[in-house]
C-alpha cells in the first residue's frame, strides 16, 4: 500500500510540473554551453572553473579533505594498471588498441564522443573500443564492467589536463544527437520524477542521503571512476545506468543511443574543462 | 603476475614515509552477496615491514579495514636505496611480499 | 591550484608502478624473525569481540584514559562508510602501540599497530563503518594507555566492516 | 490501452486518480484467476507502451513480479491489487514521458 501512496503522489507531483507551453525554438550549442558554465560559475563563485572536474570535492570542503587523504594512493591504481597491461596486449591478429586510435591512443580522451558522419551517430569512447576489439575479431567487452573501466581509466589517465574538445559537425544529424542529448538531460523519469538536471543543475553541493550531489558542468572529465559505493570502478555506461535506477526508472541498454547523445550533449557543454579522470568518488 | 602490493617510500632527512595499498577484497563475512548468501570473511590480518632486517611497523587487521587497504607511517634511520620488505597474510593463509626502494 | 594538483596524481602514480615492479607473489611467509615477542602475537579474540571495553581489557589488560595528546583525525560525517581516511598521531614519548575501535561495528577493534623505537607515533588508514559510531584511538605509551574519541557520521554504511 | 486514450490522462488528471481507486476498491471483492488474468494483461500492456516510450519505471516490474508470485500461491486478490497498482504505475509512466515532451524545457539552462 505505501507504493501505491508513492503513485498518487507522482502523479501529483506531475501535475503540480505542468510548464507553460515552451515556445519551439532551434537551440545554439555554443550559446548552450556559455549559459551551462555562466550558471555553474555563479552558483559556485568561490570554485575556479576547471576544479569542476573534481564534482562534489571542489564545493564541500570536508569532502574534499576526505578525497584529499584517499588520493594520497588512490584506490583506481590497480585498475589503471590493469588498463595499460590490457591497451599494451596485442590482439589475437596481432594488433592493437593503439591501431585503431589516432595518436596511437594516447591523450586522446578529449576528443570523445564524436558524431561519425559515416555512420550517422554519435561514439563514445567506449563504443569505440568495442568496435576496434570487434574489428581485430575480439568479442567485446561488457560496458558496464571493470575491464573497460580499466581501458578508459588508462586512455583518460594519458589525457589529463586536456580540455575537452567536443565538436558539433555542420551536420543536421549531428545536431539532432544534441538535441537528443540535452532533452534526455533535462527529462524527468522514473517514479520520483527526477532528471538528470534535477540533482545535478538544481541541487548540487546538497546533500542526497549522504551524498553531496556533483554539479553537471564537468562532470565526465573525471571519468571513469572509482566509486567506494561500488567497491569498484565504473565507466560512464555504469553510471548512467545506476542514475535511471535511483530514480526507480528502468535504465536502457548501456550505449543505446539515448546514452550516446546524452553523453556528447554532456561533454559538449564542458568543453574547455580538462580531463581529470580516473577519478574517485564516494 | 603483478604483485598485490604498492609501495611508495620517501625518505627526507632523517624520516622515511611509507605509504602502501594492497589489493585484497578484505571481505568482513558480514556482507551478503546478490544472492543473499553471506561472503566469507577473507581478510589480511598482518602486515609487516621491515628494514635491513628489522621490523619497523607491524599492522595486525580486523574485518574493519576497506577494500583495497592502505596504511601510512613513518620511521627513522633508512636513506634512499634502501630497500623496505613488506609482507601480508590473511585468514585463509595466502600472502604476498614485495621489496621497494626507499626513494 | 589544479594544474599543481594534477601534476602531483600523475607524479605519485609513477611511484607506485616504479614500486610494482619489484613484487613477487605468494611468497610463503616462512620467515618470520625470531626476535618475536609475547605481544607479537595477533590479538584473535581481541578481534573477535563485540564489546569495546572487553576487546580493550583483552588487548591490554586494563583501561584507557581520554589524553588530549592523541590526535585523532576523523571526518565529521564519512562520505563513504567503505572508505573512511583516519589518522592518529600522538604528543607522548615511547609509545609502542596503537589501536583503532569503532564501537558499533560488529567487530569492535580495527587495527592495532606496534610501533617499535624509531618508528613515529603516527599512522593513517582507511576504515569500514557499518554507522553512525564513535571512533576511539588507544596510544600506549610508557606503559600507559591514552585514548581520544571521536564521532563519525555514517548515512551510507560500510557493508557491516 | 492506445495512445488516443493515454493522451485523455495528460489533460485530466482525475482519470488517473479514477485509475487508482478502482485499483483499491477492486481488492474489496474475492478475485478469481480470470480476473487476474485480465488485470494482469492490462498492467502488461500498459508497461511495454512505456517501453516503446522508453520510459519503464523499475517498480512496475517490482508490482508485476508480486503479481505472478501472489498468483502462483492462489491468492487472486492481492494478485490482480498487485496487477492494478502495476497498470496504475505503468499509467503514471507513460503520462510522465507524454508530460515531458514539452515540460522539459522548464528546466533548461539558458
Amino acid at each position: 500500500m505505501a507504493r501505491f501512496f508513492h503513485t498518487v503522489l507522482a502523479l501529483t507531483a506531475l501535475t503540480f510540473a505542468v510548464a507553460p507551453p515552451a515556445v519551439a525554438e532551434t537551440s545554439d550549442p555554443v550559446a548552450d554551453a556559455t549559459a551551462f558554465r555562466k550558471y555553474f560559475t555563479e552558483k559556485f563563485p568561490q570554485v575556479k572553473l576547471e576544479d569542476f572536474v573534481n564534482g562534489a570535492y571542489a564545493i564541500d570542503e570536508a569532502m574534499r579533505r576526505q578525497w584529499q587523504a584517499i588520493e594520497q594512493f588512490p584506490p583506481y591504481e590497480f585498475s589503471l594498471e590493469t588498463g595499460k597491461e590490457m591497451f599494451a596486449q596485442p590482439f589475437r591478429n596481432g594488433k592493437h588498441y593503439a591501431d585503431c586510435f589516432p595518436n596511437g591512443g594516447v591523450g586522446i580522451r578529449q576528443d570523445f564522443p564524436y558524431f561519425d558522419a559515416k555512420e550517422g551517430k554519435v561514439v563514445t569512447l567506449e563504443l569505440a573500443l568495442n568496435k576496434c576489439r570487434e574489428a581485430n575479431g575480439e568479442p567485446p567487452l561488457a560496458y558496464d564492467k571493470e575491464e573497460m573501466a580499466a581501458l578508459t581509466a588508462y586512455m583518460a589517465f594519458t589525457s589529463r589536463g586536456k580540455p575537452f574538445d567536443i565538436k558539433i559537425p555542420d551536420d543536421p544529424r549531428a545536431r539532432e544527437a544534441y538535441e537528443n542529448g540535452k532533452r534526455y538531460f533535462y527529462t524527468r523519469r522514473g517514479q520520483l520524477n527526477f532528471s538528470c538536471a534535477s540533482c545535478h543543475v538544481q541541487t548540487p553541493g546538497e546533500r542526497l542521503r549522504a551524498e553531496v550531489l556533483a554539479p553537471a558542468l564537468g562532470i565526465l572529465n573525471a571519468m571513469p571512476i572509482y566509486r567506494s559505493e561500488w567497491g569498484g570502478m565504473g565507466t560512464v555506461s555504469r553510471r548512467f545506468i545506476t542514475c535511471n535506477s535511483q530514480v526507480r526508472g528502468v535504465p536502457l541498454e548501456p550505449q543505446a543511443e539515448e546514452y550516446r547523445d546524452l553523453e556528447y550533449f554532456l561533454s559538449y557543454v564542458s568543453n574547455g574543462l580538462p580531463i581529470s579522470g580516473p577519478g574517485a568518488r564516494p | 603476475m603483478a604483485s598485490s602490493i604498492r609501495v611508495r617510500a620517501i625518505s627526507s632527512g632523517d624520516l622515511t614515509e611509507v605509504q602502501v595499498l594492497i589489493q585484497h577484497p578484505m571481505d568482513s563475512g558480514f556482507v551478503k552477496d546478490g544472492k543473499g548468501e553471506i561472503i566469507p570473511p577473507h581478510f589480511i590480518k598482518e602486515l609487516t615491514f621491515e628494514h635491513e632486517g628489522k621490523k619497523i611497523f607491524v599492522a595486525d587487521w580486523g574485518t574493519a579495514i576497506s577494500k583495497d587497504p592502505y596504511v601510512k607511517f613513518s620511521f627513522k634511520g633508512a636513506k634512499k636505496g634502501d630497500e623496505l620488505k613488506v609482507m601480508w597474510v590473511d585468514n585463509k593463509g595466502e600472502s604476498d611480499t614485495t621489496t621497494a626502494k626507499i626513494q | 591550484m589544479t594544474i599543481v594538483y594534477n601534476g602531483f596524481r600523475r607524479l605519485i602514480l609513477k611511484g607506485g608502478i616504479t614500486a610494482a615492479l619489484t613484487g613477487f607473489c605468494n611468497i610463503p611467509l616462512g620467515f618470520a624473525p625470531a626476535r618475536a615477542a609475547a605481544n607479537d602475537k595477533y590479538p584473535e579474540g581481541a578481534f573477535t569481540t563485540k564489546n569495546q571495553a572487553d576487546a580493550i581489557r583483552m588487548l591490554y589488560g586494563k583501561a584507557a584514559e581520554p589524553s588530549d595528546k592523541v590526535k585523532l583525525d576523523a571526518p565529521e560525517i564519512a562520505e563513504n562508510g567503505a572508505v573512511v581516511p583516519i589518522s592518529v598521531g600522538a604528543d607522548l614519548a615511547d609509545v609502542t602501540s596503537i589501536a583503532l575501535l569503532v564501537s558499533d561495528n560488529p567487530n569492535t577493534l580495527a587495527a592495532f599497530y606496534k610501533i617499535p623505537a624509531g618508528t613515529m607515533p603516527s599512522v593513517a588508514n582507511r576504515l569500514k563503518m557499518a554507522k553512525t559510531s564513535n571512533v576511539t584511538a588507544i596510544v600506549e605509551a610508557g606503559g600507559k594507555l591514552f585514548s581520544a574519541t571521536k564521532e563519525v557520521k555514517v548515512t551510507v554504511g560500510g557493508c557491516g566492516g | 490501452m492506445s495512445m488516443i486514450q493515454v493522451g485523455h490522462l495528460k489533460s485530466t488528471l482525475p482519470l488517473a486518480l479514477a485509475v487508482l481507486v478502482g485499483a483499491a476498491v477492486s481488492a474489496w471483492a474475492a478475485s478469481s484467476e480470470a480476473d487476474f488474468k485480465a488485470a494482469y494483461a492490462a498492467a502488461e500492456a500498459a508497461n511495454t507502451e512505456a517501453g516503446i516510450l522508453r520510459n519503464q519505471w523499475t517498480v512496475t516490474a517490482t508490482a508485476l513480479a508480486e503479481a505472478r508470485k501472489a498468483a502462483e500461491k492462489g491468492d487472486f486478490d492481492q494478485a490482480v491489487t498487485s496487477s492494478k497498482e502495476a497498470e496504475a504505475l505503468a499509467k503514471a509512466s507513460i503520462f510522465q514521458a507524454i508530460q515531458e515532451k514539452e515540460a522539459w524545457k522548464a528546466l533548461e539552462i539558458r
